[in-house]
């Protein structure tokens, strides 16, 4: 019997299982509090005061918060989201080889590059 | 009381795709489906063709899809059917006859994850094992290898060459065993695309257990032992 | 080792792009690997937000804006509940993967995760912390 | 027709075929083994054995104790050279299987853990839970995967003998998914296809329980052994015959009659032992012979509750609790669920007796050497001389450990010696056979092989049953000769290549109603009452050592029917003594 090659799944399942968490534990609390309750006025109005949500993401701790923001918040649900689209297509026998790989996982990363990005620009100017 | 089997029938020497055949049969309370198709060859049609021998859930053999869904025919009753009950031979594997599936790909996936206690001790004494010991890999050695969670399992559907349910629950318990010391032997198969990653915890497999072993926890634990592998070669030359 | 076997014209069926709308527990997995979907679309929301924040004050209120647009806030509240039910059956998987503890009892932790962090944050952006 | 050479030809899957061909792989690396199965290995029957397999394990247990519990057990018709080295042998073949990865129950320290079994004077049966045969098959079979050099053929059925000159050449099989024949030339063949239960109506058996090997050797002319001990297993569920292991009572389960009464002890078992404190070889863990015949006469006086229109008695296992039922008999928990719909642990699981072994087999030396050189038996298909006239519960799972090696080893040393055989003789007679077979098919009539299947087994219950007497047994040897030639003008309908399921039955009823013939004509014969062999005849119902402290030999004769010989029963320490349970042998001790 011929050994199979290693898989590199390992280091997308990590990624997806830390997503997994962080979709389950932060994301619930993000969206009701971000999404739902402050636009439905139900958080008093300067909740989300521009001077604040900046000093807290970008200058309190060196915007340590707005790092684990950005990587609980963004890049690891990114990858989760991405690694979910990668196998649903081959459940859904949409068969893009290797491609379908490079453009799900590629452009997980390219997003969470780009939200790191945004960041260090925001930590930058403050 | 009475009751209809619909019976996806293929003879490979006359059909080109099973066809549905219809039989009444006589039932009570305790009658299996077993049962039903034992009559039906006794009574109706001596060339409908199954595989059974234990009609006690142990053997494995008489596994078939009743109303799409894998189960043992010895340990599904009638009375649980409403309605006409379908039977086909089990999905994801090739139809041998009637309701005989072949099975050889399933021998095949289970011989590759060397599913046998390495340990290189040869004292003639048996090892000490404590009970809590072996409750770590007991509940994954009860596996009958009746093949229901391959025809529960859409991977394996999609993708024959995955190893499976049954297959990486037995390396699963080989490698919790506190006897062996054979876990880096198995390791490369299940590290492959079609060892534990060929796997999206679709969990129908734990669902159609007729043991319920869980083997859908079997093989997920495997992805955590393949990971750390994984971390390991790459700090190893 | 065993023998290959010849098998004579064994009847192969093969399945079909739709295979997971035939069974009510495929359909179930569909679902949570949809929860994603709606995910993907909060994702969206938060990137343009940050990029808002680092921008200036205006971009800020616009996004601010654009988060209560009704449709927005439709989709999200979709997302609200694809997180949870994605929650729950991650959380039910979890103790299956790594049997540290009983289930029931990690379970309720992760539950108890979850609870703390939307509280937090809500008492944070209430101004009450 | 198809032509394979292989030095070992192993015909049975199950526990003893297995561990015949890893002896024989370990003996000789360079030995082309080809393990046959009717049934991929792992569905053998041995998989439904639940309670255990006994070996002398603990430090105040003594080979001399197993040694005599197995002659006592017996009734003194085992060859006690055979059980000296069976009990020596049992505790090393349990080590090998513990070192194959077999999941035995163990005690807190991480040591084996030992149970009580039925006539056994100390705990020595080692359990995997209940499911103990299980465990044993599957460790035998994953273990196999080892051994490049064993080559299994999945699901062929072994039609046939190929005997020249009164030494095996090797055998005549069919693969059942492409209907091809195979001559697979081998210089030794080793038999392990388990027992003939199957030709029981109630039985604890699966439905591959046919007799074939027994058969197979009979009409070569290889007397089948002791044949009229068939063991009743006392637990057996009403209606499916499913088997509720012994070791329920060896935790302290009990028996009760309709009237919720421990029946036992008013049939030398006695007496009474407290609730949840049973004793070795008292009441409930008395001899299977015993407790079976036990029922029949409750039966007989009324006594016995109905379950669905068949007479039962009742186990109680309600006080052994929950979790220590869920710990200990899990799988009992299931089958009493499934099957009776009783939870154990609150309800009575209706049981009766039903045939569960067959003592008797095909005639073996001590080495499982058969009267055909290069021809070998082992397992319940064999009479190596272990059971006598009736086996203890947890013999048979060490027995076929011990002797599966034995075969194994001998068929190997065997091969290397022997020459491989004239083909010439050996292809006619396949030819032969091969249109005898096709002769089989025909045209589908009135008659069917079902029925004449249903009559057999129904005549075996009726005449060859727990209790047995003269009249009963004429008239179901007559009825089996009646059957015999319905048999020969009975067709195989099916006339498809693949998995022809109806030809392989019409080879397992043919085989069946000779191993049921032989059965009752050695019971016909041995004029007394000893262990399962029980005779209600006038003079009969007592063991009879003058006439009958003989092994019988059934040999088939040209007509078909089978001549009845006898012969001697090695002795070699222990004299024929009244077989004692209940409160008398701890009396005999003290003394």
């Amino acid at each position: 019997m011929t050994q199979p090659t290693r898989s590199d799944e390992p280091i997308w399942w990590a990624l997806f299982s830390a997503g997994g968490v962080c979709f389950a534990v932060l994301i619930p609390g993000l969206i009701l509090t971000l999404a739902i309750a402050y636009p439905l006025g139900l958080l008093p109005e300067n909740a989300l005061d521009y001077a604040q949500i900046r000093q807290w993401l970008f200058s309190d701790y060196w915007g340590l918060a707005g790092l684990v923001l950005v990587g609980a918040g963004l890049c690891l649900p990114l990858f989760h989201a991405m690694h979910r689209v990668h196998h649903g297509m081959h459940d859904l026998m949409l068969r893009a080889g290797g491609w379908g790989k490079v453009l799900c996982y590629g452009s997980a990363s390219l997003l969470s590059v780009l939200a790191l990005y945004f960041w260090y620009l925001g930590l930058s100017a403050s | 009381m009475q009751k209809t089997l619909v019976i996806q029938r293929y003879n490979p020497e006359q059909d080109h795709k099973p066809h549905p055949q219809h039989f009444t049969v006589p039932c009570d309370d305790s009658t299996s489906v077993l049962d039903a198709l034992l009559y039906i060859q006794q009574q109706l049609d001596p060339t409908l063709a199954f595989r059974w021998s234990c009609r006690m859930a142990i053997c494995g053999s008489c596994g078939v899809m009743v109303n799409g869904i894998p189960k043992l025919g010895c340990k599904t009753f009638l009375r649980d059917y409403k309605d006409d009950i379908t039977v086909e031979a089990l999905a994801h594997f090739a139809t041998e006859k009637d309701l005989i599936s072949d099975m050889s790909v399933f021998l095949t996936h289970l011989q590759a994850v060397k599913p046998y206690l390495i340990n290189h001790d040869t004292r003639p004494q048996p090892h000490q094992q404590t009970p809590k010991q072996l409750a770590k890999y007991a509940k994954f050695s009860n596996c009958i290898n009746c093949g229901l969670c391959y025809s529960a399992c859409p991977q394996f559907g999609l993708n024959p060459a995955f190893l499976g349910p049954a297959a990486l629950t037995l390396a699963q318990r080989y490698n919790l065993d506190s006897r062996d010391q054979g876990k880096a032997q198995r390791m490369p198969q299940l590290n492959g695309k079609n060892g534990v990653w060929g796997c999206t915890f679709v969990g129908f497999c734990s669902d159609v257990c007729p043991k319920q072993l869980d083997p859908a926890a079997a093989v997920n634990q495997g992805k955590v032992a393949s990971a750390a592998d994984f971390v390991i070669g790459i700090f190893k030359p | 080792m065993s023998e290959p076997r010849q098998v004579n014209r064994a009847y192969q069926s093969q399945l079909r792009r739709n295979w997971w709308l035939k069974h009510g527990y495929y359909q179930r997995y569909m679902l949570r690997e949809a929860t994603v979907l709606p995910l993907l679309f909060f994702c969206g929301c938060l990137l343009t937000g940050l990029y808002s924040l680092q921008h200036s004050e205006q971009s800020w209120l616009n996004w601010l804006a654009f988060m209560a647009t009704p449709w927005v806030i439709g989709l999200n509240l979709l997302t609200f509940f694809a997180s949870l039910f994605h929650a729950k059956t991650f959380f039910e998987l979890f103790p299956r993967v790594l049997p540290i503890l009983p289930a029931p009892l990690m379970i309720a932790g992760q539950w108890l995760g979850t609870l703390s962090v939307a509280l937090l944050l809500a008492l944070l952006l209430g101004g009450v912390l | 027709m198809q032509v394979l050479e292989t030095d070992i030809a192993i015909i049975g899957g199950g526990g003893a075929g297995l561990r015949a061909a890893i002896a024989a792989a370990e003996a000789d690396p360079a030995c082309r083994i080809t393990l046959l199965s009717k049934v991929y290995p792992m569905r053998s029957h041995t998989v439904a054995a639940e309670g255990g397999a006994a070996a002398v394990t603990l430090a105040q247990d003594s080979m001399q104790g197993h040694f005599e519990d197995t002659v006592t057990g017996g009734d003194w018709l085992a060859d006690q050279d055979v059980v000296e080295y069976f009990v020596q042998h049992a505790y090393e073949e349990l080590v090998n299987l513990e070192r194959w990865g077999c999941p035995w129950s163990r005690r807190e320290d991480g040591s084996i853990q030992v149970r009580r079994f039925g006539g056994m004077k100390t705990e020595r049966t080692w359990f995997a839970a209940d499911k103990t045969g299980f465990h044993i098959l599957h460790t035998l079979f994953q273990t196999s995967f080892k051994y490049p050099n064993i080559q299994r053929l999945d699901e062929f059925f072994v039609l046939d003998l190929l005997v020249h000159e009164q030494q095996i050449v090797g055998v005549l099989a069919i693969q059942l998914n492409t209907g091809e024949l195979y001559q697979i030339h081998a210089k030794s063949v080793i038999l392990a296809t388990g027992g003939a239960g199957r030709v029981f109506h109630h039985n604890t058996n699966g439905g591959i329980v046919t007799g074939d090997g027994m058969a197979l050797a009979y009409r070569h002319g290889v007397a089948l052994r002791d044949m009229e001990f068939v063991q009743y297993h006392p637990t057996g569920l009403p209606g499916s015959g499913i088997l509720i292991t012994e070791a329920c009572r060896g935790e302290g389960g009990i028996l009760l009659n309709r009237d919720g009464y421990r029946y036992l002890q008013d049939y030398g078992l006695g007496p009474q032992t407290p609730l949840g404190k049973p004793e070795n070889k008292c009441m409930e863990l008395g001899p299977r012979d015993k407790l079976s015949q036990a029922f029949w006469h409750e039966q007989q006086q009324g006594r016995t509750g109905d379950c669905q229109g068949h007479a039962v008695v009742y186990l109680d296992l309600r006080h052994l609790g929950e979790r220590h039922l869920q710990q200990r008999l899990p799988f009992i928990c299931e089958l009493a669920k499934a099957y009776v719909n009783v939870d154990p642990a609150k309800a009575l699981i209706p049981i009766r007796p039903a045939v569960h072994y067959t003592m008797g087999g095909i005639l073996t030396d001590a080495q499982c050497q058969t009267s055909i050189a290069g021809l070998f038996a082992v397992g319940e298909c064999a009479s190596v001389g272990l059971h006598g006239a009736n086996r203890l519960g947890s013999n048979s799972l060490s027995e076929l450990l011990v002797f599966g090696h034995v075969a194994g080893k001998q068929a190997a040393s065997f091969a290397k010696t022997a020459k491989a055989a004239a083909r010439t003789e050996v292809d006619q007679y396949c030819q032969q056979q091969q249109q005898q077979l096709q002769a089989k098919l025909g045209v589908k009539s009135a008659d069917s092989i079902a029925a004449i299947r249903h009559e057999m087994t129904l005549a075996m219950e009726q005449g060859c049953g727990i209790y047995r007497d003269t009249a009963g047994m004429q008239q179901c040897l007559a009825t089996l000769a009646h059957l015999q030639q319905r048999y020969q003008q009975v067709f195989v309908s099916d006339h498809s290549k693949v998995f022809n399921t109806e030809l392989i039955q019409h080879y397992e009823l043919g085989f069946g109603l000779d191993v049921a013939n032989a059965m009752v004509s050695s019971a016909l014969a041995r004029q007394e009452s000893r262990g399962a062999h029980q005779r209600i005849d006038e003079g009969m119902q007592q063991r009879n050592d003058e006439r009958f402290l003989q092994h019988s030999l059934a040999q088939l004769t040209e007509q078909g029917a089978a001549s009845i010989r006898y012969q001697p029963v090695r002795i070699t320490q222990s004299k024929p003594a009244v077989r004692r349970y209940g409160a008398e042998p701890s009396q005999q001790e003290q003394r």
